[in-house]
């Protein structure tokens, strides 16, 4: 276990050791090593082999933090097997997509060598942290992967370095930031409440603790950050287009998961009477909200990863809106979990093989029009529910919430399935419009690890080990019930596409929403809050400066004053004997008055 | 009422003293000096004190008088004085107003001085050389204050000393006596040597000034 | 068994140094190098000597009179312990650093003299066993810093120390008043007698609770409570060795320390809550932190900026200490060490930016993470360390604090972490981003201000390792704080073993 | 209070510590007669010489310590004078020992420095450099009025000689108005001692002590005796003749007279007060906020002076003002307050004499060197002359009162014995006098840590003379710390009776 977690960090640390060893090699012109080799790509290796490693393992380390708890047990297997699996198949990914960069680093480019140097440390260590959230059992290792996460990630997204990727990353940035405090704060209340260093020492104690719900909330919020709950998810939308197309695949399919294990892992889910329903309750709607109001954002988006971004979105929405019932029903939540990471693996794997066929369609390799369009549109309508892993994991959801009661709530993820639809018809729409033509092999690193994570999507419920109940495929009456969303989708995308064609000019002078909507009201917000900080420095600084020539003022006169008083000392000088006489006559009162 | 011949013997050193410390012309005024030593010995050798009579003449007239004479530059040999200080005025000028306000303290001390002497009566027969003591240390203290020059500061304190001197051998009983004599000895060595170092510094400082003046006045002619 | 020699030697260890280096002439910097370096080593072991010694049960104690009823008293205990050791060690590094930093500057011989006298009086004060020789060495740290501020000899160094003179000496002499009035009332108190305050009963409450925050007064001038901070930003201005020590181990350590001692051994936690004066501690460690924070911000410059930071983080061991209940006084006695291993580390890097390129401002660190690679690594530790991000020695202190308030039935304190977490992170993170994601002179845009090549690598050795280390032990003070004698440990030790019994 | 003096005992004295006392007294007076034969031109023969008063004191503190207090009574026919030793007494005359030993170490050298000493005041030197120490010997021993008058006005008279020495025109003009003005404070003395022995009819202060009750003769007499001491003391209003003096006196004197002469006069005040008018408490504050002013308006004068020597000399005043708060807090207080005090009051008084002198001695090493007088030419000093600026920097630390020097733990003891007396102005006054003190001292070092000045031509001067101001100004940071020897040795003197 410890393996998995160190050879990232090993290989992270590999490169910046080489340039240490070889000083000097970064002014010299010429050849320069490959960062991106294969030992880099293995980094994740050791976490797939801890995956499918048979039995439950933990790991007790006394002197890591303040005692480090490693398990790995069933509920963590499915998350790290998929997680592994991703990002192998994004790392290998990244070697054929930043072939160009990595050639002109070798070259002697010193710009792309020091981006990709920065890669090269980061990706690894990033995978470091998402590993280590994932396997933790004590709150500061869970609490550290997840920084090392965040804010490793940030070097993924301005890897490109130029302005859009730097706004992108400031969005991440502070939106994490904010989330990182928040999430801070919960962990040492609840913590401090509960006496508690384990993660399930934390969810008891949240449930018995009397203000759980402050502290429930603010973890929810803190993770809601990065699952991208609706009014905390403005950063996707930003980061995940500039970021590398590899990393807006790890970053969307099991980063943003981290919120969502971090959901898991605190709020007492499934515990009776622990009063969370009014958390539940807003939960259940801002999910919905989420899954709802992505769609309609994310349809009028340009850009094929601004808009899976937005769809990314609207499927967290729905995972959210689990999570609330979960909170609700503390009774359903043992069979709802089961959906819960069925769903969240069938998103991450799904989600990232859309992201790597953004790069597909922008880089096409020598396939057939037809084959490689429909193999694009696989995971696209998995995603809707039709198909594949996206069925099962529609069917299980459902299912789960039917037994419950909770049918007008499967209405509404319909008709979010419905969105996903029109989003997914976009992205591809966008896709095909800036499809790429400089074709590369099929047999090169891109297309083959796009193709593994493609077929992986599809086949999520066929290999993803759920404890104790497999995946079930829905029977076929309930088909209908299940794909009219997709189909309904459907027919909406093409009546827009015709509409579209058709009155062309109107929606050309309709002003296109900006990614990220919400983000620039917040930018705005906290951009008139931090200048309000700032000017209050300056203006405690001008005080202080003020005051203090005050006091210096003062000061001097008060000296002038005192240089003054010096011209008596002439007249003591004068008035010695009457002086002495006035003090032997003090000095006789004194004695007098006794 | 003290015998009149007390009061008569007891008269002398006052008027000689004030004159001592109010003439304005400082030759006389040391000259005036040895009187007063001369007279304050009568009247040691009047009161029985034969030995300080006799010191007094020594060293409060000869040798304190020879002093005062070298402060102001006349010799035996040389004559006449030949430096500006025998006309030496004062720097601060004499005003009433000055001189009342100067007298306080000098009142202050000679109060004082009576509230104690008051808890111990004196005998008719010294009655009248206490009171020329007090009057000597009060008329001492009031000149101390009001000069600045420092030959009359130094004549002032040597009357003050003497003042102090007649006050103490009347108040002492027979049983102190040697003590008595002990302190005025002492103090008349003091008043001495005093005397010796101010005239010493006085001439010195006269010496120095003079040159001062002399080199500023030919630097002065100098462009 | 009681060894008297022992904190003795340790003491007259540097004490000794002193009068040798001023015997020795300017130019023989190998010899007061070798020295210099020889004595650091010899204390460090004498204090590893002590801490296996008083692990081991043993009992160190050096005392005489000094007059009646006054003892000089160097007792080891555990908090005394830890301090000096971190003080030694840090010693050694920065005496490393200053060799390399000062090299070919003048007035030598000065600077290390009171360097060594410095760390003379914060290893008198760690050992201290009373108020009376606390206070004693507490002055001497004054007299023996006030050169070493004022060593550039340019009127903005000596009018910074003027006023860190007159901020000091008031505050000591405040001090020397509290002090004494508690030495008449009760006689002397020898750290960790903490029944004798608490047996004076009810009636003297108001009293002490008064003489308390005399003392307080006293000892918040060098632990930079706001509003008594002012002298801490304006003594920048000494060479970066001197701020690193002033920052982490000796001055503004010192009132900490001193804080911590008047809190736990003479008053005793117990009678401290009774009497309210945890709550103002609170309240003043609070206002501190956020005050230090926000005027942070605005700094354009890297030490000022740094400076306002220590004035924040510094009161996280008052909060610590004011948090009723053990996880508190662990924060507190934790952070005492953490936050030296951060500051130290951090004041090195700024003036490896100094010396190598001539940076001053923040503005002009573009790039230099390429540059400096090594130093600006250490930077990043430092600064995630002070937002309290894991894995650096920060985040323990941070957790510790955030659950000493909880048990102590604060939990709006978490709220305030929190806040001065945004705020250090949104201090320190532009820095980092400039450091690393900007292009600056390397990539060929604009030119370092005073670039110099002081050594084989980004910069002189002696200047690099000392920072490397520092920035190392404070990864591994928060990486590795469950093991046995890690800092975590030892407060953890001394928070249960002798103040919470 | 009276038994701490080593007064009111009446056992006689050892065989063989008359003789002792004898050469206590004589001895110095004798090697400065040689000096003047002599004229040593190097300082290490007046040490080896001096040594042996010392050796004496050293012997005659061991009798004391064994069998108590040593009394005598010398009849002159029928003139009888009092004298005692107790511990008190003798570390006072070992400390005199100590600073005319440094002074007489110092002057060699520092004469053949300074271009103006002319041969004739050479001479002078010696002869009154030992009767000034014979003469503080006397004060110290005496126990009666006649002997200390006697002591009082010789050393008075060779203090003033000495200060003339230099003979610049400032010297004699300053010297001059101290002449007058101690002239004038014996008179005063000499009245007070007139009413005394007018009143009661004897002069020893056992008898007065015994004898004498409170009355208006009493207390004008206390009121003129401590007039006329305060006046050479220098105390507050009475001070104005002392930082002239020492402008443009020689170092090594300065150093002895703010060390000691002053000092024995406030000897002989409170030894007075406590003898004859120990329940004086309103008066005895009077004399306390004479000392309150006296450290506020010395400090201030001090901050304020341009030239060193000023600042050096009106720190003299200020430092006295903390002496005279003794007198509040011995005469009238509850013995609590008192043994805190009196054992603050005479640590001050060693502290101050050691320092006083450490930092003139270190200051004319200074002037020396730079050949300026002002403070603010001192600019660069800290890099031209370490070591002086190391010695003035100690005997600074024991002034201004921080720790560790014996300035420190003398004002520990006086703000201990202020609390415990409950007289809180006090404590008030030592703060504002510490921080005043510390701006005075540090003004100076401001001065000499400037870097970028001029470089004016300087001379070194003979590390020797350096080496002695290190070794009063170290012995006086040194006695802080222990101090309990010598202090025990005041309580063991007060116990034994």
């Amino acid at each position: 276990m410890i393996l998995a977690l160190l050879w990232p960090l090993l290989v992270s640390l590999r490169n910046p050791l080489r340039m240490l060893m070889e000083h000097g090699a970064l002014g010299r012109p010429g050849h320069r090593p490959e960062l991106l080799d294969r030992v880099w790509a293995s980094a994740p290796l050791p976490a797939l082999a801890l995956a499918l490693w048979p039995g439950e393992t933990a790991l007790l380390m006394e002197g890591w933090l303040l005692g480090g708890q490693w398990h790995l047990d069933e509920a963590r297997r499915p998350w790290l097997l998929f997680t592994s699996l991703l990002w192998i198949a994004a790392g290998v990914y990244a070697r054929g997509y930043l072939i160009a960069e990595q050639q002109a680093a070798e070259a002697g480019d010193v710009d792309a060598f020091r981006r990709l140097l920065g890669l090269a440390l980061l990706w690894p260590l990033t995978l470091t942290g998402n590993l280590l959230l994932i396997l933790a059992e004590d709150i500061p290792s869970f609490y550290l992967g997840f920084t090392v996460m965040t804010f490793a990630a940030y070097g993924l997204v301005v890897h490109a370095g130029h302005h859009d990727a730097h706004l992108g990353g400031r969005a991440y940035l502070a939106m994490a930031l904010f989330g990182e405090a928040l999430i801070l704060g919960g962990l040492l209340w609840s913590a401090g409440t509960a006496d508690a260093r384990t993660l399930s020492g934390l969810r008891e104690g949240i449930a018995e603790a009397e203000q759980g719900m402050w502290m429930a909330t603010l973890l929810w919020l803190g993770f809601g950050v990065k699952a991208g709950v609706a009014g905390l998810h403005v950063w996707l939308p930003l980061a995940h287009p500039v970021a590398p197309t590899p990393a807006s695949a790890v970053l969307s399919g099991v980063m943003i998961k981290a919120g969502l294990i971090g959901w898991l892992s605190t709020l007492p889910l499934g515990v009776p009477h622990a009063g969370l329903e009014p958390l539940g309750r807003v939960v259940l709607g801002m999910g919905l909200a989420g899954a709802l109001g992505a769609t309609l954002l994310g349809i009028v988006q340009r850009h094929p990863k601004a808009v899976l971004a937005y769809s990314s979105v609207s499927q967290m929405g729905m995972i959210t809106t689990l999570v609330g019932i979960g909170l609700l029903e503390p009774a359903l939540w043992p069979a709802l979990s089961v959906a819960v990471v069925l769903f969240a693996a069938h998103h991450g794997m799904t989600k990232g093989a859309l992201f790597l066929g953004v790069g597909i369609s922008e880089h096409p390799p020598r396939l057939p029009t037809w084959l490689l369009w429909s193999l694009l549109s696989l995971p696209a309508l998995s995603l809707t529910g039709a198909l594949a892993s996206g069925l099962a994991a529609k069917w299980s959801m459902k299912s789960v919430l039917y037994d419950g009661g909770h049918g007008l709530l499967v209405t509404w993820l319909s008709l979010a399935a419905v969105g996903t639809t029109l989003l997914m018809a976009r992205a591809l729409w966008r896709q095909w419009c800036e499809r790429g033509h400089h074709t590369i092999p099929w047999r090169a690193p891109m297309p083959l690890s796009w193709l593994f994570v493609v077929l992986g999507a599809a086949g999520v419920p066929l290999w993803l080990p759920l404890a104790g109940m497999g995946a079930t495929w829905p029977p076929l009456a309930e088909l209908p019930g299940l794909l009219w969303p997709t189909l309904v989708g459907l027919v909406l995308a093409c009546l827009a596409v015709a509409g579209a064609a058709t009155v062309r000019g109107k929606w050309r002078v309709k002003r296109r929403l900006l990614p990220g909507d919400l983000w620039w009201l917040y930018a705005a917000l906290s951009r008139r809050g931090l200048a309000m900080l700032a000017k209050g420095s300056r203006n405690m600084e001008s005080r202080a400066s003020r005051l203090r020539a005050r006091l210096v003022e003062k000061e001097e006169r008060v000296v002038a004053r005192l240089g003054d008083v010096t011209r008596y000392e002439r007249g003591f000088r004068r008035l010695a004997v009457p002086l002495m006489i006035g003090v032997a006559v003090l000095l006789l009162v004194g004695f007098w008055l006794e | 009422m003290p015998p009149l011949d007390d009061v008569l013997l007891a008269m002398p050193p006052v008027l000689l003293a004030a004159l001592v410390l109010f003439d304005r012309h400082l030759v006389r005024a040391c000259s005036l000096f040895v009187l007063f030593a001369l007279a304050v010995a009568l009247t040691w050798w009047w009161l029985g004190f034969i030995w300080l009579a006799l010191l007094e003449i020594l060293l409060g007239a000869a040798l304190t008088g020879a002093c005062l004479f070298h402060a102001l530059g006349i010799s035996p040999v040389g004559g006449a004085p030949q430096t500006r200080l025998t006309h030496w005025k004062d720097p601060v000028v004499l005003t009433w107003r000055r001189g009342l306000g100067q007298s306080i303290p000098a009142l202050a001390a000679l109060g004082m001085l009576a509230t104690a002497l008051a808890d111990m009566p004196a005998s008719d027969s010294i009655a009248a050389t206490r009171w020329s003591g007090q009057v000597l240390v009060g008329l001492g203290l009031w000149a101390f204050a009001l000069h600045r020059h420092l030959l009359r500061r130094l004549l002032a304190f040597n009357i003050i000393g003497t003042g102090i001197f007649l006050v103490l051998m009347t108040l002492v009983g027979e049983a102190a006596t040697a003590a008595g004599h002990g302190l005025v000895m002492t103090g008349l060595m003091v008043a001495l040597l005093g005397t010796v170092l101010g005239a010493l510094l006085i001439r010195r400082l006269d010496t120095l000034d003079a040159q001062r003046v002399v080199g500023s006045e030919s630097g002065g002619g100098a462009p | 068994m009681s060894q008297a020699w022992l904190p003795l030697a340790t003491l007259a260890t540097s004490l000794l140094v002193v009068p040798a280096i001023f015997a020795l002439p300017e130019r023989a910097w190998r010899a007061r190098a070798v020295l210099n370096l020889s004595a650091a080593l010899v204390k460090l072991a004498l204090v590893a000597l002590m801490v296996v010694g008083f692990y081991l049960g043993h009992s160190f104690e050096f005392g005489f009179t000094v007059v009646d009823g006054v003892r000089f008293l160097l007792k080891v205990d555990a908090l005394g312990l830890t301090f000096a050791g971190l003080s030694s060690l840090l010693w050694l590094a920065t005496t490393i650093y200053a060799i390399g930093y000062l090299e070919d500057s003048p007035n030598r011989k000065r600077f290390f003299g009171f360097f060594s006298l410095c760390i003379a009086s914060t290893v008198g004060i760690s050992l201290a066993g009373n108020l009376f020789t606390f206070l004693l060495f507490y002055e001497l740290l004054t007299l023996s810093t006030y050169p070493l501020v004022v060593h550039r000899g340019h009127p903005r160094a000596l009018a910074a120390g003027s006023l860190y003179l007159r901020y000091t000496l008031t505050g000591g002499l405040v001090l020397l008043l509290g002090v004494v009035a508690l030495h008449a009332l009760v006689g002397d108190i020898a750290f960790g007698d903490r029944e004798v305050l608490a047996d004076l009963g009810p009636d003297y409450h108001p009293l002490l609770f008064g003489l308390f925050l005399v003392m307080l007064l006293g000892l918040g001038v060098k632990a930079a409570l706001v509003p008594l901070h002012g002298w801490l930003p304006r003594a920048m201005v000494a060479p970066a060795p001197v701020s690193a020590l002033l920052h982490a181990v000796a001055v503004v350590k010192a009132g900490a320390f001193g804080i911590v001692r008047l809190v736990y051994d003479v008053y005793g936690i117990d009678l401290s809550f009774e009497l309210g004066l945890l709550t103002v501690l609170t309240v003043v460690a609070t206002i501190t932190i956020l005050y230090g924070s926000i005027r942070a911000l605005a700094q354009e410059e890297l030490k000022p900026r740094l400076a306002f930071s220590t004035v924040s983080q510094v009161s996280y061991i008052v909060l610590g200490i004011s948090l009723f209940g053990p996880f508190g006084t662990i924060a507190g006695l934790v952070h005492l060490m953490h936050q030296g291993l951060m500051k130290v580390t951090l004041f090195y890097c700024a003036g490896n930016y100094a010396e190598e390129l001539g940076i001053h401002r923040i503005d002009e660190l573009d790039g230099a993470g390429r540059r400096m690679p090594l130093t600006s690594l250490a930077f990043t530790v430092g600064a995630l360390g002070m937002i309290g991000l894991p894995p650096v020695a920060g985040f323990v202190s941070k957790w510790y604090l955030g659950l000493g308030a909880v048990q102590a039935g604060m939990p709006w304190v978490i709220a305030v972490l929190v806040t001065s977490s945004l705020l250090n992170a949104a201090y320190f993170l532009p820095i980092l981003h400039r450091l690393w994601f900007r292009p600056g002179p390397e990539h060929g845009r604009g030119e370092w201000p005073e670039e110099r090549h002081l050594g084989r690598l980004e910069t002189s050795g002696w200047l690099l390792w000392p920072t490397a280390a520092t920035a190392l032990f404070s990864l591994l003070a928060g990486l590795l704080a469950g093991m046995p004698f890690s800092p975590l440990d030892l407060a953890a030790i001394m928070a249960t073993g002798e103040y919470l019994r | 209070m009276i038994e701490r003096l080593g007064l009111l005992v009446f056992q006689p004295a050892q065989p063989g510590s008359g003789w002792a006392v004898i050469l206590l007294v004589g001895l110095p007076l004798l090697l400065g007669i040689l000096g003047a034969i002599c004229r040593p031109s190097r300082g290490w023969p007046a040490v080896f010489l001096g040594l042996l008063p010392f050796m004496v004191a050293v012997w005659l503190l061991q009798r004391v310590r064994e069998h108590g207090v040593q009394a005598w009574v010398l009849e002159l026919g029928s003139l009888t004078l009092h004298w005692r030793a107790d511990a008190l007494t003798l570390l006072l005359f070992m400390l005199t020992q100590i600073v005319a030993l440094a002074s007489a170490a110092y002057a060699p050298a520092y004469l053949r420095a300074v271009e103006d000493a002319s041969k004739g005041s050479l001479v002078w030197l010696w002869p009154l450099l030992g009767t000034l120490v014979t003469s503080l010997s006397l004060i110290w021993l005496a126990a009666d009025l006649l002997a200390l008058y006697i002591g009082l006005e010789l050393m008075g008279l060779t203090a003033v000689g000495l200060m003339l020495l230099p003979g610049r025109v400032e010297a004699l003009a300053a010297g001059m108005r101290y002449l007058l003005l101690a002239l004038v404070g014996s008179l005063a003395f000499l009245m007070g001692v007139t009413l005394l022995l007018g009143a009661w009819g004897r002069l020893d202060l056992v008898g007065l002590a015994a004898v004498s009750e409170p009355g208006p003769v009493l207390w004008v007499a206390m009121a003129l005796l401590s007039g006329g001491l305060l006046l050479k003391a220098a105390a507050f209003p009475l001070h104005a003749w002392l930082a002239p003096v020492h402008a443009s006196a020689w170092t090594p004197v300065s150093a002895l007279h703010a060390a000691l002469v002053i000092k024995a006069s406030f000897f002989i005040a409170l030894q007075l007060w406590l003898v004859l008018v120990p329940d004086a408490a309103v008066a005895a504050r009077l004399v306390g906020g004479m000392g309150a002013a006296a450290v506020i308006w010395g400090g201030l004068m001090a901050w304020r002076a341009a030239k060193l020597k000023d600042v050096v000399a009106w720190s003299t005043v200020a430092q006295l003002g903390y002496l005279l708060l003794g007198f509040p807090l011995l005469i009238g207080t509850a013995s609590v307050a008192a043994d805190i005090a009196w054992e603050g009051t005479w640590l001050q008084l060693a502290a101050h004499s050691l320092a006083k002198a450490a930092m003139f001695l270190a200051a004319g090493n200074l002037l020396l060197a730079t050949g300026v007088s002002r403070v603010a030419d001192l600019a660069g000093a800290s890099r031209r002359f370490p070591l002086s600026l190391l010695s003035f920097g100690i005997a600074a630390i024991s002034l201004i009162g921080l720790p560790p020097s014996a300035g420190f733990t003398a004002k520990w003891l006086l703000l201990h014995a202020a609390l415990a007396a409950g007289q809180w102005p006090w404590l008030v006054v030592l703060a504002i006098g510490t921080l005043l003190s510390a701006a005075y001292v540090f003004r100076v070092f401001r001065y000499s840590f400037i870097e970028d000045a001029p470089l004016h031509d300087y001379r070194p001067v003979p590390w020797g003379m350096d080496l002695i101001a290190l070794v009063v100004a170290s012995s006086s940071l040194l006695l802080g710390l222990l101090a309990e020897w010598p202090l025990a040795l005041l309580r063991l003197a007060g116990g034994a009776s």
